[in-house]
């Protein structure tokens, strides 16, 4: 079995996310009936999309496992596979690696917890499978709470999921947007601010951050203030990763390989590492 | 009787520290000593007693120029590449200068990569530097363990190995054909200047290789380079060579392959060397940092002799002067355009 | 015991099936790996040739597949991994240096076909150290000049010919092919025994830092205040990095080449800005303090935290090599200090 | 390009002709429009200027694959931007020499003053160019191959 292999696959469906156009999502289906059956992957645990004579890159999973069948990529428009990506169209092969990295420990740490989730921008993707998977799963987790701001109502990604989701009563959902905006009528403020005035409590809880490091940043104090500790906070890093199997030295941390012993750290791990994510 | 290494060693030291104390500059960057005989490292002296641990001597290869717009960078409040510059004076660094690390430091005030009046230049007009290659090939790649610098020779010890070399004999080429030893700007000398000197071959390498027919030229290149592990020791220690992102790393377009094959060995020494024309020194830098031992210094050696032949000009002996490929002439020799040979056959 | 000739002639017999590779100078006067053949014999010269033998394993540049370079059709993705028929390499004069740098990759390399499949293909025939040079440390680091890690023989070199000692079983079985050995004579097996004794003698005493540093804390190792030294004289180039036997860093690529292309690895350097720089703009290494202490940090804690031993066989190539003289030796020594 | 194409006997080269775009791409465009005969061996890559055209593109387009190379601009003086054309004039001039010396054989890489009302020179220029390459035979020294 080579690691370095990826899978073929093909683009089924392909949801332009945003207003400008620079998010998309990528909904894709393994070739092989063999690939489709042996994949199975832990929200939060990323792949290896290649584009053949382009190159590689790891994006996290947005779909839950319990979404069969096919995989989804929610994709920023960057680097040189990103934007031959984002020119690709419905039908293209692509190939798929992985899944990679640790995942949320949703069937351990986290299974019976209250469930705090706060997202800002396109770092929405993985919490989006994670949170799938919760509601497949509703009865394993108290209750959950989900803090989501982008910098523009047109920003915000799984518009149609949103809705839905903010009509739930088994879900606590606070969609805000950086700036007022004509026609929006949610909530207004950056996320630390909105996370701040919903005041999660720390009982028997685990919170899962994902967002630029600024917003993780001003999140912490507000969540300190009214108990959290650094064990209970889930923060996914990023870096630039090559292989995807801990072997090619881009992506340590220190002792760590963000793409092997995580991505997904509490930040009491993180907080013991130097700070080169 | 101090060698004369020693004495401007002393002169150094004393000038760093008073620059140092009185608060001049910031720090001073200079050359100390390691551990590895005939290697020194580039050193920051930002206490004044750190100036007791300058050296100089015949093993100062690496161009300190090279080091001089990051540190300087370094003393800067951090800002993002849009921001004004900072306002009121910013600190200095002094540092120590020959002849062609001078010019180069007058091509990175050419090619604003720092000002003038931010540097204190201890000027010091060059014996030559040796080249460890040298020593180590004359006394058959023994291991040398010590070396002891007189004014004309260097004593050379090892295990079973006692050996004086001259001096000359092993100073580095760029060195032996060097015109200019002397620093063209500078604030403060040690020592006096010498004027240029009188080389009359000093393109000789280069003549050599334009001697050969195009098929052994090709044959020269190659097994020049052939060694080469992509490491870019001759890139880093140039003070040319301070592209945020250089063509080796470009993806978009992807210019040259990064491993080690022929093609791309060959393309990235052809345009690292190319992008130095008209405006290296001639420091050697390049050819002292590579650990394989490739000669890339005669391909610069080379451009220097067009630039100089075409346009008249050499990098770096004037603020004033722009770089030869910087500007033009209407008149600039053009026989090489097909159009103008056709010209030429219609007469 | 086999003399030289008779070394020679098993060579040249190996030569048909293996490809045979030893250490030789250059017409620039400077020992490196070279094809042997028609039982050609290494140049006996002390010290570690210029290159180390990570390129037998990790080539420069590997070929993980090839594709068709035609992303949006049809056949994009029929992979085919590359052809690898070769023969057996056997390298002679391997220094036990840089032999136990193959065990110390093989940690990180475990699962990594490729790394593994050139191990097995490749046989290592050891020359044991009489002498240290003056940049070699392999004691420091857990390995001994007359060491025998990762190797499948090892040899001591004598006036007359060589003592070859089976490491591994397919040691054993290439060395019954050798024949026409003979017996030790007694003065023969003295002059190996005080090789064997005086070798590690003539090097820096032993100080077994790695388990030391493994219990320092990674932090305060982080933010010692001698890097800032060891950064102002760094010229970030890569010469420590592709000379080591123990730097495995590689980055991944695609190259195409009118309608074909290949994923090919090739070596990378901590070194290097890019290899942390996000798309983004983002670089969580932008600054040269923070790549010269990953390097090391590497090498002599985080490799040792995850994997026992230093990531360093102490070859001093680095040492040997580096334009600025920058000396892992010293980076210990000031690291056990703290 | 395999070997056994290259040694055909019916072999063209490709060239590629880096063209500014306000003189020498309108020349080619005049040399069509007129009819001249040129051997079709060019592959024309429209530029803003002839100091747009850097070593990294020359030496790109002989990695690629290239036989020959020809960069035309304005004739001096005529620059649509005051003066792009006299500094291409003195990097070609060091850049010419250069690969020379590196042992590029002389003619592989040629350059070219052609104005917007020349089509006549351009086809001249055209042919000029794809018999010295012809003459030279395919490029193998810088040609990317795996």
């Amino acid at each position: 079995m080579n690691p370095y292999l990826p899978y073929p696959a093909r683009i089924d469906d392909i949801v332009v996310e945003t207003e400008d156009g620079s998010l998309k999502t990528f909904r894709l289906v393994l070739e092989k009936d063999r690939d489709r059956e042996a994949w199975t992957h832990v929200p939060g645990q990323f792949a290896m999309l290649s584009i053949a004579g382009k190159g590689e890159i790891p994006i996290g999973i947005a779909s839950s496992p319990t979404e069969k069948g096919h995989l989804l990529f929610t994709v920023n428009r960057a680097g040189v596979v990103t934007t031959a990506l984002h020119k690709m169209d419905v039908g293209d092969p692509i190939g798929v690696r992985g899944p990679l990295g640790n995942g949320f420990p949703i069937d351990s740490e986290l299974k019976g917890k209250n469930i705090v989730i706060i997202a800002g921008g396109f770092a929405f993707t993985t919490l989006r499978a994670t949170l799938i998977y919760m509601l497949e799963n509703r009865a394993d987790y108290g209750n959950i709470t989900v803090v989501y701001g982008a910098r523009t109502p047109g920003m915000l990604l799984y518009k149609e999921e949103l809705d839905a989701w903010q009509r739930r009563d088994d879900l606590d959902v606070h969609i805000t947007v950086d700036r007022e905006a004509p026609g929006w009528t949610g909530l207004v403020g950056f996320v630390p601010t909105i996370a701040g005035q919903v005041k999660p409590s720390p009982e028997n809880a685990a919170a899962l951050i994902c967002g630029p490091p600024i917003m993780i940043k001003f999140t912490m104090p507000p969540l300190e203030e009214v108990g959290w500790t650094d064990d209970q906070v889930y923060l996914s890093l990023e870096n630039r990763m090559k292989c995807g199997l801990g072997v090619c030295g881009h992506c340590n941390v220190g002792p760590v390989y963000v793409c092997k012993d995580g991505p997904v750290f509490t930040r009491a791990q993180v907080q013991k590492l130097p700070i080169e994510f | 009787m101090p060698t004369k290494n020693e004495s401007i060693t002393q002169e150094l030291r004393q000038k760093a520290r008073h620059l140092l104390e009185s608060g001049q500059v910031a720090a001073f960057l200079g050359y100390t000593s390691g551990s590895v005989p005939m290697v020194m490292k580039p050193f920051v002296a930002r206490k004044p007693e750190d100036a007791e641990r300058l050296e100089w001597n015949s093993f100062c290869v690496l161009n300190l120029a090279n080091y001089l717009p990051p540190l300087l960078r370094s003393f800067e409040p951090p800002r993002r590449p849009n921001d004004p510059p900072p306002e009121g004076p910013l600190p200095k660094v002094g540092v120590a200068a020959t002849g062609c690390w001078s010019r180069n430091m007058v091509v990175q005030v050419q090619e604003n990569q720092m000002e003038r009046e931010r540097v204190v230049i201890i000027g010091i007009s060059s014996r030559g530097m040796v080249d460890r290659k040298k020593v180590l090939n004359a006394v058959n790649h023994a291991e040398i363990t010590s070396v002891k610098e007189e004014d004309n020779s260097l004593l050379v010890k090892g295990p079973g190995l006692e050996e004086e070399i001259n001096r000359w004999d092993v100073i580095r080429d760029n060195c032996q054909t060097c015109v200019h030893p002397d620093p063209v700007i500078f604030d403060e000398m040690i020592g006096q200047l010498q004027g240029d000197r009188d080389i009359q071959d000093r393109f000789r390498q280069v003549e050599e290789i334009e001697n050969l027919s195009a098929q052994d030229r090709w044959q020269w290149f190659t097994s020049e380079i052939d060694s080469c592990i992509r490491c870019y020791a001759c890139r880093n220690a140039c003070p040319l060579c301070y592209c945020p992102t250089c063509f080796v790393d470009d993806s978009r377009p992807q210019w040259v392959g990064k491993s080690r094959e022929p093609v791309d060995t060959a393309i990235f020494h052809i345009l690292r060397a190319y992008h130095c024309a008209g405006r290296c020194t001639d420091c050697g830098s390049c050819e002292s940092a590579c650990p394989m031992g490739i000669r890339m210094r005669i391909l610069t050696k080379k451009l220097q002799k067009d630039v100089l032949d075409l346009y008249g000009t050499e990098a770096g002996m004037s603020i004033q002067q722009p770089l030869p490929l910087s500007t033009y002439k209407m008149d600039d020799p053009q026989d090489f355009v097909l159009t103008e040979s056709f010209k030429g056959e219609k007469k | 015991m086999l003399d030289n000739k008779d070394f020679s002639a098993w060579l040249s017999r190996l030569s048909d099936s293996h490809d045979i590779y030893g250490p030789k100078k250059t017409r620039k006067g400077m020992l490196e790996w070279a094809r042997l053949e028609g039982g050609q014999l290494p140049d006996p010269e002390p010290g570690v040739p210029k290159s180390s033998i990570k390129t037998f394993y990790f080539p420069q540049p590997e070929t993980l597949f090839e594709f068709s370079a035609r992303p949006k059709k049809e056949d994009a993705f029929r992979l085919h991994e590359p052809s690898r028929h070769q023969n057996p390499r056997l390298l002679i004069g391997v220094r036990p240096c840089d032999a136990r740098s193959v065990v110390l990759n093989s940690m990180p390399y475990q699962e990594d076909p490729y790394f593994q499949e050139n191990r097995r293909n490749t046989f290592l025939l050891g020359y044991a150290c009489s002498q240290g040079c003056s940049t070699c440390f392999c004691t420091w680091t857990g390995g001994s000049p007359v060491g025998q890690d990762g190797l499948d023989i090892l040899a001591f070199l004598l006036e007359d010919g060589l003592v070859l000692e089976p490491v591994t079983e397919r040691g054993e079985e290439l060395l019954e092919k050798a024949g026409s050995a003979r017996d030790l004579t007694r003065a023969q097996e003295q002059k190996v025994d005080e090789i064997r004794q005086k070798a590690p003698a003539s090097l820096p005493e032993e100080m077994e830092p790695a388990p030391r540093l493994r219990e320092k804390e990674l932090m305060a190792l982080y933010d010692a205040p001698f890097w800032q030294e060891l950064s102002d004289s760094c010229i970030n180039c890569g010469t420590c990095t592709f000379l080591c036997p123990t730097c495995y860093c590689f980055d991944i690529q695609d190259e195409t080449l009118r309608g074909r292309g290949r994923r090919i690895r090739y070596w990378d350097s901590c070194m290097f800005p890019l290899f942390t720089l996000h798309a983004s703009g983002h670089n969580p290494r932008g600054e040269k303090i923070k790549r010269v202490r990953n390097r090391f940090m590497h090498k002599l804690k985080y490799f040792p935290d995850r994997f026992g031993p230093l990531s360093c066989v102490g070859c001093g190539r680095c040492v040997r090599d580096c334009p600025v003289n920058i000396d892992i030796r010293q980076v210990m020594k000031e690291l056990l200090a703290i | 390009m395999n070997d056994k194409a290259k040694n055909q006997k019916d072999w063209e080269p490709k060239i590629i002709a880096f063209l500014c775009n306000w003189c020498s791409y309108a020349g080619a465009d005049l040399a069509g429009v007129s009819r001249y005969q040129y051997p079709p061996s060019l592959r024309i890559v429209r530029v803003p200027c002839s100091g747009r055209v850097s070593a990294n593109m020359i030496l790109d387009a002989l990695r690629s694959g290239a036989d020959g190379v020809l960069v035309s601009g304005c004739h001096p003086g005529d620059c649509h931007y005051i003066s792009g054309n006299y500094y291409a004039r003195r990097r070609f001039a060091v850049l010419k020499n250069f690969l020379e010396f590196i042992g590029i054989e002389p003619g592989r890489v040629n350059f070219s003053w052609i104005s917007a009302s020349e089509g006549e020179q351009f086809a001249e220029v055209a042919k000029e160019v794809t018999s010295r390459v012809k003459k030279l035979g395919p490029a193998r020294h810088l040609v990317k191959e795996f």
